[in-house]
C-alpha cells in the first residue's frame, strides 16, 4: 500500500506541475510568514541593524527528518537574501551544520550576484559554530552585541528554539519562525511574530517563487489531502458502524 | 507614563525578575523538603510490570541515548529499571549513543549496588559508544559483532561468556531505550516492529508525549516520562532516589508557572478594556 | 558542457541515490548498495566538520587581526583553547586508541565540556518560564485553548496538582492521551505531504533553491 | 555519589560550578565579560571534542576498513575532502557532489520513512473503532476522528477557507491549539526538571545539601 501511495502522490504532483506549465492558473493562499519577510527586512533597514538567519541544528543533510527542513530553510534564505541586498541590509547567517555551509555560501553569493552587487558578498556573513549548546551561547552573545532587528528561525530545531526565540524577544527583534518538528512548534508560536507550521515550511519557497511548476506540486498536495480527508471521513462513518474493511485494505 | 497602573507594569515585567524568582524558588525544596505523595501513571506501571515478567537468564539490551545533560531526566528511571532487571536474574547489555556514554555508564554502574554482587562479562556487559543512526540499529539487529567487535574495554565479544551466545536481535529478550532524541524511533522501527521484541521507553517528557500512540498501539509495553517517571519507578521498587528528591522542586516550579500564567491573564484582562 | 558538470549531473546524483533508497525499501528489504551509500553519507558528513572548523578558525583569526573591539581577546582565547584541547585529545587517541586517552583532554571533557552541557540544556527552563508568561494569555479562543490544555498538563505532571484537586491529573491525562492527538497527528500527516512534494521536486531537479539557484528561474 | 576528595576532582567540581554561574549570568543579569569568556571556552572545547570524534569515527568506519582491503572506502573519503573545494573559488562547484550524496540519502530515507508511520498508520489509527463499548472510548474515537479531519483541512493551501471549508478549518485550528498546549505543558516538566537538577548541584557543591 505504501508503494501505491507513493506512486499516487508522485502522479498527482507531476500532473499538476504539468498543468501549471500549460498555463492553468493555480492560486495559493498567502502565507503570512512569507508575506512578512519584506517587513522584517524593512525593519532592519530602518534601524540600521543586521538580520539574523539560522536553519536550526537538528541534523545533517543526510538526516531523513531534519535534512529536508534545513534545505527548505536554505531555499527561503535565497529569497530573504535578495530582499536584504536590495534594501542594503546585512545578513548574519548562523549555520551550525557543516555540510550545509557550501549551500548557504552559494545561496548568499548567488543572491548578491543576481542583484548586481557581487562585490558586497563576504564569507564573514556566515558564522559556523559546532555543537548545539555552543551554537546557542554564540547566538545569545551575538544577540546582545549586534542586536539584530529581525530574526528568521526557520528549519529543523531542537531545544534551542525557545532560547533563541525568547532572547530575540528580549532585544525586541521582529521574528519569523518555522519548523516541521512538532516538539518545537509551540515555542516558535509563543516567541515569533509569524510562523510556518509543518507543511507550510516546505511549500514556502515554492509559494513565493510564483513558478507554475512549483505551485503545481502544492496543488497536487492538496488533492492528496482531499483523498486522505475522504478516506478518513468514510472510514470514520464505517467505524461508527464497526465496519473495518477499509482498515484491512489500508493495512495491506 | 504616569498613568501606568500596576496591571500595565505586570504586562511588561522584566524577564530577569522571573528568572531570579524561579532560580531561588527551585532551591528552597531541596533545603526544606515537602514530600508530596505522587501517583503512578498507567504507562509507568506497565513498564514496571513488564520488567517483572523477565526470567532468570533473559537478556536485556539497554540503549543509553541521552547525554550527561539529561541525566536528571532519564537516569533515575534507568537506574530503577536496571535494579529490577538484575533482581529478576536477567543479564544486561548496555550501549551508549552519545559521546559521553562512558560517563553515563559509570554513573549507572555506581548507582546500582546490585552490580557489586555480579560478574562483569558473565552477568552484564558494556559495549560502549556507537554512532550511525537508524542504519546502525538495523545493522546490530542482524549482526552485533559487525558494529561491536569488542566491548568498550577492548575485549573481543567471544571472550565474554555472556556474549558467546548473543549474536543478533534474536538472542535478546527485551530492549529499553533511554532517549532525548530519535533513537527510540530507530529501535521501534528496526527492532520492535519487525522482530516483535518487547520494548519500553525511558524518555524526556516530550518523547513520552510523542510515543504515546505507540504505547497505545502496543508496540511499547511501557513508558517512563522524565524525572516524574523516574520518581514513580523509585516508588514502585520502594527505594526513593534522585528523582524523588527533585519532585518537590518540580511542584514548586510548576506552581510558579501557574502563578505567572494567572498573573499574566489577570493583568491582561484588567488592562484590555482600557486598551480598546 | 561545464553547466552539465556543475548542475545537471549534480541533480542526477541526488535523484539516483533517492531512487536507490526507494528500490531497497519497496523491493529488496536490505540492499548492500544502499547500506554502503548510507555509510558513505555518514563518512562525508563527518569529514565536512573540518570545513566548519576552518570557517570558524578563519573568522576568529580575522577578528584578532582586525583587533576587533571587545572580541579579539576572546577569539584569541578560543583559538588557543581549541588547539590545546584538540591536540591533547588527538595525542591521547594516537597513543591509546581511546577518545579520552589523554589525562588533560579527559579532564577538559569531564569538568569543562560536560558541566557546560549540563548547564546549557537546562537554561531553557528560564526561557520557558517567561515564554509561558507571554504565550499563555487568553487573548482569543486559540490562545485560550492553548492555555487550558497547557495548564492542565502542567498540574498533572507536578505532584502538587493532584494534591490541590484530584481532578487535575484526570483531566490532564486525558489531554495527554487523547486531547493532543488530532493536532499532533495532523502535523505528522501534512508534514509528510510537504516532504513528499518537496522531495519529488528535488528528485526531478525542479527544486534548486537550496543549491543557490533562484527558484522559478527568475 | 559522595563529595569528591581528590584535588583534581574537587578542582573539576568547582570549575563546573563556576562555569554554570558564568553562563547563568546571561539570563540572571546580562551579557557580560564572564559569560563571553565561558561562551568562547565552550565553543572551543565542543569543537575540539567533535573534531576528535570525527577523527576516531572516520578512522573506524572508513580508514580501518580501507586498510583491511575494502578499497572502495576511498570514495567517501575523496568525496568528503571534495567539500573543501568550497575554499577555492574556481573549484567551488565540486563541493556540490558530496552534498548531492547527502541530500539524496536524506530525501530517500525521509520520503520512504514517512509513508507508513506518518500517513497510513495515522489514518488507520484514526478510523479504528474502539474495541470495548465504553461511552468514553467512543467519545475519544469521535473526538480524534473529527479533530484530525478538521485539522488536516486547515492545511489546504490552494483553497480559500470560506464556504464549506470555513467551519472545518476554524475548528481544525482549535484542535491544533489544544495539541500544542498539551505539548507545551509537557515540555515545561522536562525543562524545569533539568533546571531543578542544576539548582540541586549549586547547593551540593556548596555543601548545603549532601551530594
Amino acid at each position: 500500500m505504501a508503494f501505491i501511495l507513493l506512486i499516487v502522490a508522485f502522479a498527482l504532483f507531476y500532473l499538476y506541475m504539468y498543468l501549471g506549465k500549460q498555463g492553468k492558473e493555480i492560486w495559493v493562499r498567502t502565507l503570512p510568514a512569507m508575506a512578512a519577510i519584506p517587513e522584517a527586512v524593512g525593519r532592519c533597514a530602518e534601524m540600521g541593524r543586521p538580520l539574523y538567519w539560522t536553519p536550526g541544528i537538528a541534523g545533517n543533510l543526510n538526516d531523513s527528518t531534519q535534512g529536508p527542513q534545513v534545505l527548505a530553510s536554505i531555499s527561503i534564505l535565497g529569497y530573504i537574501a535578495r530582499e536584504c541586498v536590495r534594501a542594503g541590509v546585512k545578513i548574519d547567517a548562523f549555520c551550525p551544520i557543516p555540510d550545509a555551509l557550501p549551500l548557504v555560501e552559494e545561496t548568499l553569493r548567488t543572491a548578491y550576484l543576481a542583484e548586481g552587487r557581487p562585490e558586497e558578498f563576504s564569507k564573514d556573513m556566515i558564522t559556523f559554530i559546532s555543537g548545539q549548546s555552543p551554537y546557542l551561547t554564540g547566538t545569545l552573545g551575538y544577540f546582545q552585541r549586534e542586536r539584530p532587528a529581525s530574526t528568521i528561525l526557520i528549519g529543523g530545531f531542537y531545544y534551542e528554539s525557545v532560547v533563541i526565540g525568547e532572547a530575540g524577544n528580549t532585544i525586541g527583534a521582529f521574528q519569523i519562525g518555522g519548523t516541521n518538528n512538532t516538539h518545537q512548534m509551540p515555542f516558535l508560536i509563543a516567541t515569533c511574530d509569524y510562523m510556518l507550521l509543518a507543511e507550510e515550511l516546505f511549500a514556502a519557497g515554492a509559494s513565493i517563487s510564483r513558478d507554475p511548476d512549483l505551485l503545481g506540486s502544492i496543488k497536487g498536495e492538496d488533492i492528496l489531502k482531499f483523498i486522505f480527508l475522504g478516506l478518513m471521513t468514510v472510514g470514520f462513518i464505517l467505524g461508527l458502524g464497526n465496519v473495518t474493511f477499509l482498515i484491512d485494505l489500508l493495512r495491506m | 507614563m504616569s498613568s501606568e497602573t500596576i496591571w500595565d507594569k505586570l504586562q511588561n515585567i522584566d524577564r530577569k525578575v522571573f528568572y531570579w524568582i524561579l532560580w531561588i524558588g527551585l532551591m528552597i525544596p531541596f533545603i526544606r523538603p515537602i514530600g508530596l505523595p505522587i501517583s503512578i501513571a498507567p504507562s509507568t506501571r506497565d513498564l514496571y510490570n513488564g520488567l517483572l515478567t523477565l526470567e532468570e537468564g533473559d537478556v536485556v539490551w539497554i540503549n543509553i541515548a541521552f547525554g550527561v545533560s539529561a541525566w536528571i531526566d532519564c537516569m533515575p528511571a534507568t537506574v530503577a529499571c536496571t535494579k529490577v532487571i538484575l533482581r529478576q536474574g536477567a543479564k544486561l547489555i548496555v550501549v551508549g549513543a552519545y559521546t559521553d556514554a562512558d560517563l553515563s555508564w559509570d554513573k549507572l554502574r555506581n548507582s546500582v549496588p546490585d552490580f557489586d554482587q555480579l560478574e562483569y562479562g558473565k552477568d552484564y556487559v558494556y559495549l560502549g559508544y556507537y554512532t550511525g543512526g537508524e542504519a546502525v540499529v538495523a545493522q546490530i539487529a542482524s549482526d552485533i559483532r559487525s558494529v561491536f567487535p569488542t566491548d568498550a574495554y577492548g575485549t573481543p565479544l567471544d571472550e565474554l561468556p555472556l556474549m558467546k551466545e548473543v549474536n543478533s536481535v534474536h538472542d535478546i529478550d527485551m530492549v529499553l531505550s533511554g532517549d532525548t532524541g530519535d533513537w527510540g524511533d530507530y529501535y521501534m522501527r528496526q527492532w520492535a516492529s519487525p522482530y516483535g521484541i518487547p520494548m519500553a521507553e525511558i524518555g524526556i517528557a516530550m518523547l513520552a508525549s510523542s510515543y504515546m500512540p505507540f504505547y497505545k498501539s502496543g508496540l511499547l509495553f511501557g513508558i517512563s516520562s522524565s524525572s516524574r517517571g523516574g520518581a514513580e519507578l523509585e516508588k514502585l521498587i520502594g527505594e526513593p532516589g534522585e528523582a524523588t528528591v527533585i519532585m518537590d522542586a518540580l511542584s514548586v516550579s510548576h506552581l510558579m508557572v501557574i502563578a505567572a500564567v494567572l498573573l499574566a491573564n489577570i493583568g491582561y484582562f484588567a488592562t484590555r478594556g482600557r486598551r480598546r | 558542457m561545464s553547466e552539465v558538470y556543475k548542475r545537471e549531473l549534480v541533480y542526477l546524483v541526488t535523484a539516483v541515490i533517492t531512487v536507490i533508497m526507494f528500490v531497497e525499501y519497496f523491493f529488496l528489504g536490505t540492499w548492500q548498495l544502499a547500506e554502503t551509500l548510507r555509510t558513505y553519507a555518514t563518512i562525508i558528513a563527518n569529514i565536512a566538520l573540518g570545513l566548519g572548523a576552518i570557517t570558524l578558525v578563519v573568522s576568529h583569526a580575522k577578528k584578532i587581526q582586525r583587533r576587533a573591539a571587545g572580541v579579539w581577546a576572546f577569539s584569541a582565547w578560543l583559538l588557543i583553547f581549541l588547539a590545546i584541547s584538540f591536540l591533547s585529545g588527538l595525542a591521547g587517541w594516537a597513543m591509546t586508541g581511546s577518545g579520552q586517552g589523554n589525562p588533560m583532554y579527559d579532564w577538559f571533557f569531564r569538568y569543562v565540556y560536560t558541566p557546560l552541557g549540563q548547564t546549557l540544556y537546562p537554561i531553557t527552563g528560564f526561557y520557558i518560564f517567561s515564554a509561558c508568561y507571554r504565550a499563555f494569555r487568553a487573548r482569543n479562543i486559540d490562545a485560550a485553548l492553548l492555555l487550558i490544555a497547557g495548564c492542565f498538563v502542567i498540574l498533572t505532571n507536578a505532584p502538587v496538582g493532584g494534591a490541590i484537586w484530584g481532578g487535575f491529573p484526570i483531566i490532564g491525562r486525558w489531554f495527554l492521551d487523547y486531547g493532543q492527538v488530532p493536532g499532533m497527528r495532523t502535523f505528522l500527516i501534512v508534514g509528510a505531504f510537504g516532504m513528499l512534494a518537496y522531495g519529488f521536486r528535488a528528485l526531478l531537479g525542479r527544486e534548486r533553491g537550496f543549491y543557490g539557484e533562484v527558484a522559478g528561474g527568475e | 555519589m559522595a563529595y569528591p576528595t581528590a584535588p583534581l576532582e574537587v578542582l573539576g567540581l568547582w570549575t563546573g560550578w563556576l562555569l554554570m554561574l558564568m553562563i547563568y549570568s546571561y539570563p540572571l543579569y546580562k551579557e557580560n565579560i564572564v559569560f563571553r569568556w565561558a561562551e568562547h571556552t565552550y565553543i572551543a572545547v565542543m569543537l575540539a571534542v567533535n573534531l576528535v570524534m570525527m577523527v576516531t569515527n572516520v578512522n573506524r568506519i572508513a580508514i580501518q576498513p580501507m586498510l583491511q582491503g575494502q578499497i572502495h572506502y576511498i570514495i567517501p573519503i575523496i568525496l568528503g575532502l571534495a567539500m573543501y573545494t568550497l575554499l577555492v573559488a574556481d573549484y567551488r562547484w565540486i563541493s556540490r557532489y558530496p552534498i548531492a550524496v547527502l541530500v539524496g540519502a536524506g530525501f530517500g530515507l525521509g520520503m520512504r520513512g514517512v509513508l507508513i508511520p506518518n500517513l497510513l498508520d495515522q489514518v488507520v489509527s484514526t478510523i479504528t473503532p474502539p474495541a470495548g463499548g465504553a461511552a468514553m472510548d467512543w467519545f475519544n474515537f469521535i473526538y480524534i476522528a473529527i479533530g484530525t479531519i478538521c485539522a488536516v483541512s486547515y492545511f489546504l493551501l490552494t483553497y480559500e477557507h470560506t464556504g464549506a471549508l470555513r467551519y472545518p478549518t476554524r475548528l481544525g485550528r482549535w484542535f491544533i491549539m489544544i495539541g500544542l498546549g498539551a505539548y507545551f505543558g509537557n515540555t515545561v516538566l522536562f525543562r524545569l526538571s533539568m533546571l531543578s537538577g542544576r539548582a540541586q548541584f549549586f547547593l551540593q557543591v556548596l555543601k548545603i545539601i549532601p551530594m
